[in-house]
């Protein structure tokens, strides 16, 4: 009798969902404080609408990234702890399946909330309207990359007492591509030309980190319950 | 082909191997970085518009191409590691990460040196130097998280596949920086793009390239014997090699006195 | 009567101690292996090299080497607990149950029933976080009821647990055995059973790296 | 010969700084990179006297108790 790859998958996104419902503030701190960084930069650098709108992008995206670190040490480390993990690597089904749930499920509490927070901190930073769509675009099909590439830092780093800092360490130059491509497409569609080539190799991207990432984060599980 | 490969794959035999080569090497090394260098910065001629600030790029060209190529090798060895179960490629991509990040500092160095008397400024966002400069990080990364294990086999393994993680996003990564600069446009730098190098600056280049790849080999090398001694440090073998070589010493030093 | 288990010239080394060398042994139906050692001897490395979680430096881990639709997916036929429980504090010991059953891929498991066996009615719907280290053990325990794999790997199954919870461990490993499974498992109290095929092996962990 | 005096070697036509200071620093990384590597191994050979010393402490203590 074996549970079948679908019947696990649910059961590792389930137990995720339900164990981060239980702890809202995981969910809510990163938020908090996309829109904590996206206030003080009014305060720094002036209220005017010309600085603020150019740096808008910039700004909503870098915050996304750094709240993307901030959380990322928890994704595996509750897991590593209480033996949850060597269980998982355990399971008949394929690991690299049971690591794409953990993804997904961390993209669906920190990645698409954060895309439904975006049009709120546009307005906040004046961006104008022509880059709003293309901010959430970018934000839609680029969280997908930041949640695959956080989960192989966090697992990378999970068996290290305090990961936190070497973490950042390994995932900033990753993001990079992501960053650029993303404030790129939203600074073309500012100046009226088209953003779509950008959101769509963005998509392109997302699509092979999507298919390639469960593997390494598996590989690393695997390291790292050693 | 594992047959033949079988002995090489020996610990004790790659280290000897190794111990025999490296002395040879070196040789290579030392003989043609001074035949280069002293080509390139006596008797080479001056840039007809840099004058002698090119002089430069006689270390700064060769290790900014080797940075790549290490990374590279790098991330074969790990994935050599990791298909083949071979622990001999994990401990080489502890020989070649440090070599090949401290090729990546020089290259950035001697440009940022460099660009400040012709860009007049020490950095410019630069779409090579820019992606150089990650490139480092991705290199601090690997060694920081190699050594961050209290395990040496677990490092060796968790950074193998941080540099094969990495060595599919350095494209992207190029491609991305470029991209960027283009659509940025900061300062038009031309000083890269010169025009068909006169034979008289390119021999000593090409001789630089050869003696920064033989030193590159030699460093290697020599971390690799430091790698295997380390992994296999309560080995038989290691522990004769070591008592050998304290009773060298020793006998030397009554020698001595 | 089935092998389950083959081990041949099993070795391992941690921080470059030899912690056993050339070790072989097989596991049949109905057998109770009992893994003894001293602190540091090395059985939860053993137990863990046995199923893939640390990695071996020589031999061969053989699951169930007669029978090869068992051999191709032995993770579905081998029940492993390490000593970390894989109870998640912040879920009720029911939730806990239910999704160890679902990931077992056990259907019809009646937890109320369980968890009243495993000596917790009237605690399961309290988060785990707020019960016992021995109380949490047995939500854990509870996979030995529903699951149907043959052999069953356990590392100090008895920790934290009380006289009550350890007779009915022992109750349940006789069952097991009975039904024809196989039990592997470290312990630092003496078991005393009278098992027609309880087997020991010690591990010394001696240093025989040749100082 | 490019250069006519050891002094015009050392000025690098005006910009001996900045040629210097490239060389200077880069051989400098280089040279660590190859005491650090000789510096290694003389600590693995130092561990190894460390663990002989404490095999002997255990093989006399032995003795001792037996």
């Amino acid at each position: 009798m074996q549970a079948s790859n679908w019947q696990a998958l649910k059961a590792v996104m389930q137990r995720d969902l339900m164990v981060v419902m239980r702890r809202r503030s995981d969910v809510l701190n990163p938020l908090l404080f996309v829109l904590m960084v996206v206030t003080l930069f009014p305060l720094a650098v002036g209220p005017g609408p010309d600085i603020l709108g150019r740096i808008a992008a910039g700004v909503i995206w870098v915050a996304a990234l750094l709240s993307a670190l901030l959380g990322s040490e928890r994704l595996f480390r509750e897991d590593y702890l209480d033996g949850t993990l060597e269980q998982m690597t355990l399971q008949p089904q394929p690991l690299p399946l049971l690591a794409f749930g953990k993804m997904a499920v961390h993209w669906l509490l920190s990645g698409l909330p954060l895309v439904i927070l975006a049009p709120l901190c546009a307005l906040l930073l004046k961006l104008p309207m022509a880059g709003w769509w293309a901010l959430v675009a970018t934000l839609l099909v680029g969280t997908p990359i930041l949640s695959a590439i956080t989960a192989i830092g966090a697992a990378l780093t999970v068996s290290l007492g305090r990961g936190g800092a070497l973490l950042s360490l390994l995932l900033l130059p990753l993001f990079i591509p992501l960053l650029i491509f993303a404030s790129g497409a939203v600074e073309a569609a500012l100046v009226g030309t088209e953003a779509w080539p950008q959101v769509l190799l963005l998509a392109g991207l997302s699509l092979l980190t999507l298919l390639l990432a469960p593997f390494a984060v598996a590989a690393s599980i695997r390291v790292s319950v050693n | 082909m594992w047959r033949w490969l079988h002995p090489y794959a020996k610990p004790e035999v790659v280290y000897h191997l190794l111990g025999r080569w490296l002395p040879w090497v070196t040789l290579g090394a030392v003989a043609t970085l001074s035949i280069g260098l002293i080509w390139g910065l006596v008797f080479a001629p001056a840039d007809y518009q840099q004058g002698d600030s090119y002089r430069i790029i006689f270390v700064h060209v060769p290790t900014a191409m080797l940075s790549m190529s290490l990374y590279l090798a790098l991330a074969i060895a790990a994935f050599i590691g990791r298909v083949w179960q071979l622990k001999m490629a994990d401990w080489a991509l502890a020989a070649i990460a440090p070599v090949g990040m401290v090729y990546t500092f020089i290259s950035l160095f001697t440009g940022a040196v460099w660009g400040k008397p012709m860009w007049g400024t020490w950095w410019e966002w630069d779409a090579r130097l820019t992606s150089q400069l990650i490139l480092l990080f991705l290199y601090i990364g690997v060694l920081a998280l190699y050594h961050a294990f209290s395990d040496n086999r677990t490092g060796a393994k968790a950074a193998g596949i941080l540099a094969m993680v990495g060595v599919i996003n350095i494209p992207i990564i190029r491609y991305s920086v470029e991209w960027w600069n283009s659509l940025h446009q900061g300062a038009t730098l031309t000083v890269f793009e010169r025009p068909p190098m006169a034979d008289s600056m390119l021999y000593p280049l090409l001789i630089c390239l050869l003696a920064f790849a033989l030193l590159a080999a030699a460093l290697v090398m020599q971390r690799m014997r430091n790698e295997i001694l380390r992994q296999e440090l309560r080995r038989p073998w290691v522990k004769a090699q070591f008592a050998a070589e304290l009773t060298e010493a020793n006998n030397g030093q009554k020698g001595q006195a | 009567m089935s092998t389950l288990l083959s081990v041949s010239q099993l070795a391992s080394q941690r921080a470059g101690r030899t912690l056993f060398a050339d070790l072989r042994f097989a596991v049949k139906s109905g057998d109770l292996l009992h893994i003894e050692g001293v602190n540091g001897a090395g059985k939860s490395t053993l137990l863990r090299a046995l199923v893939g979680l640390v990695e071996l430096q020589e031999g061969t881990v053989e699951f169930f080497p007669e029978q090869n639709e068992l051999a191709e997916n032995w993770r579905a036929h081998v029940l492993f607990m390490g000593h970390k429980a894989a109870v998640k504090t912040e879920l009720t010991a029911i939730e806990n149950v239910e999704l160890l059953a679902e990931l077992g891929g056990v259907s019809n498991v009646d937890t109320w029933d369980l968890l009243e066996t495993v000596g917790l009615i009237g605690l399961e719907d309290l988060p785990a976080g707020q019960l016992s280290a021995g109380q949490q053990r047995r939500i854990a325990l509870t996979r030995l009821w529903f699951s149907e794999a043959p052999l069953w790997i356990l590392d100090e199954p008895f920790t934290a647990l009380d006289t009550f919870g350890i007779e009915l461990l022992h109750t349940k490993f006789a069952q097991h055995i009975a039904g024809g499974g196989a039990i592997i498992l470290t312990s630092h109290q003496p078991l005393s059973w009278q098992g027609a095929q309880f087997k020991r092996i010690r591990i010394t962990g001696a240093d025989d790296a040749g100082f | 010969m490019q250069f006519d005096s050891w002094q015009a070697f050392i000025n690098m036509g005006g910009y001996g700084f900045y040629v210097w200071l490239a060389f200077g620093v880069s051989f400098l990384a280089l040279a660590l990179v190859v005491v650090q590597g000789l510096q290694a191994r003389r600590k693995l050979q130092q561990e190894f006297v460390k663990e002989q010393q404490r095999q002997q402490r255990l093989a006399r203590r032995k003795r001792e108790v037996t």
